[in-house]
């Protein structure tokens, strides 16, 4: 199920021009060093791809009214 | 059973929309823009999609009331424009006509709205006369 | 141990802890200011650990213990660093072994095995050089808790960590060998666990892993073992058939040298990196000592001598025993016997059920519905767990300004017993109506802490949990503001989610106390027979006219007893058993209901007839299918292993005349549309065999095989066969035996690998291993919402740890619907199921409600999306109002309901999407 | 046999209590329910170019009258629709006769391809800035790079007006309680509207939904290229789970527990390169 959702929402965010910021991993309890890798890249890829853009869309908007 | 849809117009703004009303069993149940109006194509906002809303609204007045001792007692139509007339008069009496404005809207015909303005102008004496559709 | 059945009076030592495990709470700064460093035992040696210590990651209780063979201050009296640094004060250097002493009315043994210790065998180099270990060692170097953090990594490399490129599996170290060691047996676990192993290996290691297993036969007769072998195989896991003769460490240090016999009986050598020796598993000598005080019968390998119809009971009345100490078994197998033994233990004793019971006075709870939020929040320092890191008083007075906080406390350690006190007092006194509690995992104290607030008179569900020891402080230790900052964060989320609680509420419903057995096998009958013993009315039902199932048909079991008479037995007891209602060629039709309050409908000779009982065991079993192959069915010298049996029961004339006599193995089993093995059939063949040389001694008999899968025990007719002159020959599934009919005989044709050559027999009776097949349960799971696999078999809930559960309550299921399996195994699997259908069946009353989904009818659109997502069957669909049920008995609060509701008519209580939003969104603001 | 001839005899034959069929009022052709009561007006029932969402009113009819038996006129669209509202059990395929008419004057096109919503007219600004109503999602993908794919959409969701026009007028949408005036997710009283919040949640509750219809795009006052979004939504469903929203009455892929396709969790690709910034 989780797989079906995130995988279509995947597909849905690149369409909308926010590829790649949605990330699903399977870790056990028992694969801390897994989790740490898995968290730590991803941190490392959203921070090269830089702000989230609708962050500033939000502010424009919060600035307009 | 029995089920049509009735055409009318938008009452909200002066646009003029064209809206469709399904009305099912004598109860409209829902609105839908009319596809074929010249003003709208078949595109509605969303005051005008919700028309059917106020319409079957338990929160809609049905009968004039007036506040006595601080609750609203239901009334007459009679009864309810006398109480205004009354009010009108004794404020004109004591501060003069332009102590009194009136706001018309969008809601009502061009011709009740005519009528609003030759009445305010007419009858109580003063200009103080606007519409929200002016704004 | 003195006494008899049903009144045993028990002695037993306690050694000391030196620990107080009312005090300990677990925080580890004892063990890492000990000086002390010891071999840990647990990880085979292979890493250390101190002298206060626990045994290991998942110990229950999680409390320290001191090694007192270890230990400064009790071996030299100085010291005494642990008991200065302990926040509690759990430390007692002056603990004393104490006496215990009990009366019980049965006894059960579950000591386990050792693991064969290898260092004996001068050939394979063990305790030479570090880089051979055990299967016990290699599977703590997997494990992140393990020596290497989970890091696969050579022991002979401390200072560099190296990673192997080739290691070895050695398989039957200490098993099925009665030259270096006495274990005639096979130890039945290790093929399976060497082939796990390998693949984990590969899956841990970045680069590519070599891995090769040394085997004699590939004994994966499990659930699905056989399919996980092949795509092992398919992975690049190499199996190589030969036994290794040496082990030797190279003297350069570049690896081990192996030298082995292949297949074509060459001599090959190869060098591996590592090399686990997959160890076999015995009887502890304190075992034996226990079992000797006790009087109990061993056999000849220490194991418990047991019977095939008593797989738990052993030779004194009373003193059941399960898992490894009456034979290797596996997971499973094991599991299935500990509730089996329950059942048996408690079989005699059942009168005195629940008359110890104790139940707990609950104040009343009170209405906080009309007040306003008045949330206590009380932030745990976890010793230095928490406080080491994170600004404690910084979160305290920050959880202060929190909208609907009304006090806040700051704590040394939460959990503890006085806290818990105190806790209940505070919110008596602050009539405080929410609790927030930022300690640990919700996992381990969560209970705890809904006990205190219903001792303090609030509902259960009115409390949150914020986890900023797991989820910050371990793991932010090194940046400890921004952990502080984080712990805020964390404690803001659960004070939003709180300010949205409301109390859950939990009813009770009464159970039926009284069971369904569908299926009139051994397997059926032994639960039932079980269930009745112990007090419950049982209803059995068996398509059938007559009880017995495939049993009736069996000659002898591997121990040769006798199966003919044993049923009979059953049978003749079964049906005088007043408690058992019997429903003889009767189906279920229809079931209604859920857990402890289910109505059934059976047809029995076309009679309708409702039931009402609280579970269901499904002992459906399984059948021998007809072979497509080998002249079955067009020649008269061709039978399946039924119908020799049945010759061994009318015809003895025709096997004591037969001269040759050929059985061919995995008939329809183990190829590609039937990827399993049917497990049974090479005992069967071999102990069939046996039964011909002991009546027709002259008769040659040959077994073509693919893998002699006599596993255990079972080994021993093995060899017995072997001594008796029985010839095995093994063939491959694309070098099939060819069969053509010749008159009497059928000539049965095929490759000796050994002999190099091709060889012919003119058989005089064929035997076929044919496959066993699930029958088709399709209507029958579909009335009790259960789920078969893709070969048939039912599936159970957890393969390993949940063997007779369903993933529907009050649903069991025993015998060979499950999985084929001999006659111990069914019975052993049968009165498991009866000992979990009891867990309920004891109970007048289950509860239902509290974290469950429920329906908002108002919202509900009735698409039904929700009740194909529903993995319990709790949701139904209410014809008459076009909207869904839930049923809050058959509801586990998993909240797929929820979450695929377009409409959000369907919530999950506690976890409600208004609840969540407020979590998140104070997550989102800054 | 002419329509009306057809509608007369399921009449006589007792299959249906009603039909839905268009009636032309002053000009113009309007949506009708025609019963048995009044049966003179079946002479004035007719086929319209202009689409109304019949199996909508169906759903009305039913909540009120459950047993109700309705016929309909239905063209390669509505019957998608039908088949997904017996998929989703909002109308029971018992109670439904259809008669089925070809979208004049082509016979039926294959699916996702309406004759009446074609060509839209593009304005040379929504060109630069926005989304070209005739783009196809495959080469809106490969025309523009993520950065302006995001800065296009932000366009045209920015135009927004909130006035819920797409998901009124959408015949698959059926539920009493919309997600869409959940004050959690959609801030109410704000406008523009979460952007694209709201877009996102309608996105993705037409996921094994839509049946592209493209009524919602004809409605939107705002001129959204809605139907290119939902187009993608099925591409993206049919490419993953091969499901084809309404054309047949399978389950939808997100409500089967367990894998009917075998799916594994996306990679984490390497980042995307030269795209660190984004412009609105």
């Amino acid at each position: 199920m989780t797989i079906k959702r995130i995988r279509f929402m995947q597909e849905l965010l690149t369409f909308f021009g926010l590829e790649g910021r949605l990330h699903l991993e399977w870790i056990s309890s028992a694969e801390a060093q897994k989790y740490v890798q898995v968290v730590t890249d991803f941190t490392e890829k959203i921070r090269q791809m830089g702000p989230n853009p609708l962050k500033k869309i939000d502010a424009a908007v919060k600035g307009a009214i | 059973m029995d089920c049509k849809f009735v055409p009318a117009v938008c009452s909200y703004c002066g646009t003029g929309c064209g809206v469709l009303f399904e009305v099912i069993d004598g109860k409209i149940n829902a609105t839908l823009p009319m596809k074929s109006h010249p003003v709208n194509h078949g595109k509605l906002c969303i005051k005008g999609w919700n028309l059917h809303e106020y319409i079957n609204s338990y929160m809609r007045l049905k009968t004039p009331l007036i506040k006595e001792d601080g609750r609203f007692q239901k009334a007459t139509w009679d009864e309810a424009i006398g109480h205004a007339a009354v009010k009108f008069n004794q404020i004109k009496d004591q501060f003069g006509p332009d102590a009194i404005g009136v706001l018309v809207s969008a809601k009502i015909t061009n011709e009740e709205n005519y009528l609003a303005q030759k009445f305010t102008r007419a009858v109580i004496g003063t200009n103080n006369v606007d519409h929200c559709a002016r704004l | 141990m003195s006494g008899s059945e049903g009144n045993f009076k028990v002695s037993l030592v306690q050694h000391p802890r030196y620990v107080d495990t009312n005090k300990c709470i677990a925080c580890g700064i004892c063990a890492e200011k000990c000086p002390k460093r010891v071999d840990d035992a647990y990880n085979e040696g292979l890493g250390k650990r101190k002298a206060i210590y626990v045994p290991y990651s998942q110990a229950v209780p999680l409390k320290y213990a001191i090694d007192d063979t270890q230990c400064i201050y009790l071996n030299k009296d100085r010291c005494g660093i642990c008991e200065n640094v302990c926040p509690s004060g759990a430390i007692n250097f002056k603990d004393t072994q104490k006496e215990r002493s009990l009366h019980v009315g049965s006894i059960i043994l579950s000591t386990g095995f050792t693991s064969f210790d290898p260092s004996k065998l001068d050939n394979l180099g063990f305790a030479r050089h570090p880089d051979i270990v055990t299967s016990m060692g290699f599977e703590r170097m997997l494990s992140a808790t393990g020596p290497f953090g989970g890091h696969l990594c050579l022991p002979s490399e401390k200072k560099h960590p190296r990673h192997p490129d080739r290691i070895a599996w050695l398989q039957c170290v200490g098993s099925r060998d009665e030259n270096r060691c006495s274990n005639g047996y096979c130890s039945s676990v290790c093929c399976m666990y060497a082939v796990k192993q390998a693949v984990m290996a590969k899956d841990h290691s970045q680069d590519p892993l070599e891995c090769a297993i040394f085997y004699m036969d590939m004994r994966t007769q499990g659930k699905d073992f056989d399919r996980y072998v092949d795509t092992a195989r398919e992975n690049g896991v190499r199996f190589i058939r030969s036994r290794v003769h040496s082990v030797v460490p190279l003297m350069d240090k570049t690896g081990i040298e192996m030298k082995y016999i292949d297949d074509s009986g060459h001599i090959q050598t190869e060098i591996f990196d590592l090399v686990v020796l997959s160890t076999g598993l015995e009887i502890g000598k304190s075992a034996v000592e226990l079992s000797n005080t006790m009087g109990i019968e061993l056999d000849q390998f220490n194991f418990i001598q047991t019977g095939s119809f008593n797989p738990v009971s052993t030779s004194v009345p009373g003193v059941y025993a399960c898992g490894v100490l009456t034979g290797p078994k596996d997971i499973p197998q094991s599991v299935m016997e500990a509730s089996s033994a329950a059942a048996a233990a408690t079989e005699n004793i059942a009168p005195a059920r629940h008359t110890k019971t104790k139940s707990i006075r609950v104040p009343q709870e009170r209405d906080t519905s009309r007040e306003f939020s008045k949330i206590g929040v009380f932030v745990c320092n976890c010793g230095t767990n928490i406080g080491g890191v994170i600004n404690v008083p910084e979160v305290v007075e920050y959880a202060r300004t929190l909208p609907g906080v009304t006090y806040v406390e700051e704590n040394l350690f939460t959990c503890s017993q006085d806290t818990q006190d105190k806790m209940a007092r505070v919110i008596k006194e602050q009539g405080l109506n929410k609790v927030v509690v930022a300690a640990c995992s919700p996992k381990t104290h969560e209970t705890l802490f809904r006990e205190t607030l219903v001792s303090a008179g609030l509902n259960k569900h009115v409390f949150e949990m914020a986890n900023i020891r797991n989820h910050d402080s371990w793991v932010h230790a090194r940046t400890p503001e921004q952990a502080t900052e984080k712990a805020k964060k964390l404690v803001r989320m659960a004070v939003a989610k709180s300010v949205l609680l409301t109390p859950l509420f939990e009813s009770r419903l009464p159970v039926t106390q009284s069971a369904l057995v569908v299926g009139g096998g051994v397997a059926g009958m032994t639960a039932a027979l079980t269930l009745a013993r112990q007090g419950f009315p049982v209803t059995l039902v068996e398509k059938n006219q007559n009880l017995g199932g495939n049993a009736r048909q069996l000659n002898k079991t591997y121990l040769n007893e006798d199966i003919g008479a044993y049923v009979k037995q059953l049978i003749h007891t079964v049906e005088k058993n007043e408690r058992i209602r019997l429903f003889a060629g009767a189906t279920v039709k229809q079931v209604d209901g859920f857990v402890g309050n289910f109505d059934t409908t059976i047809v029995a000779e076309g009679v309708e007839q409702q039931i009402s009982h609280g579970v269901a065991i499904l002992a459906v079993g399984a059948r021998e299918s007809k072979p497509e192959e080998y002249l079955y069915g067009t020649h008269d010298a061709v039978l399946t292993h039924l119908d020799l049996d049945t010759v061994f029961k009318t015809d003895e004339n025709r096997i004591k005349t037969a001269d040759n006599i050929v059985f061919i193995q995995c008939v329809g089993s183990r190829d590609k549309t039937h990827p399993y093995c049917s497990k049974v059939c090479c005992t069967h063949s071999i102990q069939s065999a046996i039964e011909i040389k002991r009546l027709n001694p002259d008769a040659n008999i040959y077994i073509i095989y693919r893998d002699i899968r006599t596993y255990g025990k079972r080994e021993l007719i093995y060899k017995q066969a072997r001594d008796l002159g029985i010839l095995f020959f093994r063939y491959d599934l694309d070098n099939k035996p060819v069969v053509s009919p010749n008159d009497g005989c059928v000539t049965i044709e095929f490759d000796d690998p050994i002999l190099n050559r091709r060889v012919s027999v003119d058989a005089d009776i064929l035997c076929l291993a044919s496959r066993i097949e699930a029958r088709d349960n399709l209507d029958l799971s579909r009335a009790f919402k259960v789920v078969s696999d893709s070969d048939g078999w039912l599936l159970e809930a957890h393969q390993k740890l949940r063997p007779v559960d369903f993933a529907t309550d009050g649903v069991f299921l025993c015998g060979m619907a499950h999985y084929p399996k001999p006659i111990d195994e069914s019975i052993a699997q049968a009165k498991a199921a009866a000992s979990r259908a009891i867990t309920t069946l004891a109970q007048d009353s289950i509860s239902v409600g509290g974290i469950v989904s429920t329906v908002n009818p108002r919202f509900c659109s009735g698409c039904g999306a929700c009740i194909n997502v529903c993995p319990y069957g709790a949701i139904a669909m209410n014809d008459e109002k076009n909207i869904v049920d839930i049923n809050s008995a058959l509801c586990k609060g998993c909240g797929a309901c929820a979450a695929t509701c377009p409409s959000e008519a369907l919530t999950l209580d506690g976890f409600n999407n208004e609840q969540l939003y407020a979590q998140i969104k104070s997550a989102m603001t800054a | 046999m002419n329509l009306i001839d057809q509608v007369e005899q399921l009449f006589i034959q007792d299959k249906i209590d009603i039909f839905l069929g268009y009636k032309a009022l002053d000009g113009h052709l309007l949506p009708h329910g025609f019963t048995r009561d009044r049966m003179e007006e079946l002479k004035a029932l007719q086929v319209s170019e202009g689409r109304y969402s019949l199996e909508k009113i169906a759903t009305h009819l039913t909540e009120k009258h459950p047993d109700i038996r309705i016929g309909m006129i239905a063209r390669e669209c509505n019957l998608r629709t039908l088949n997904l509202l017996y998929t989703w059990k909002q109308l029971n395929p018992e109670n439904i006769e259809t008669i089925n008419i070809s979208c004049c004057p082509s016979p039926l096109k294959p699916h996702s391809d309406c004759s009446y919503l074609e060509p839209k007219q593009t304005g040379a600004y929504k060109k630069t800035h926005g989304i070209d109503f005739n783009a196809d999602p495959d080469t809106f993908l490969d025309d523009f790079n993520n950065k302006n794919r995001f800065s296009r959409w932000m366009y045209e969701f920015n135009k927004c007006i909130k006035c819920y026009g797409c998901r009124n007028i959408c015949p698959v949408c059926f539920c009493d309680e919309c997600s869409l005036e959940h004050a959690s997710l959609v801030e109410p009283g704000t406008l523009p509207v979460d952007v694209p919040i709201f877009h996102l949640i309608r996105a993705t509750h037409m996921a094994g939904r839509c049946i592209d219809c493209g009524l919602c795009e004809d409605a939107c006052p705002m001129d959204i290229p809605l139907r290119l979004l939902y187009r993608q939504v099925n591409a993206i469903v049919s490419d993953i789970f091969d499901y084809r929203p309404g054309n047949g009455t399978d389950q939808s892929p997100f409500t089967i527990i367990g894998e009917k396709t075998v799916l594994e969790p996306k990679p984490m690709d390497a980042q995307l390169e030269g795209e660190k910034e984004y412009g609105l």
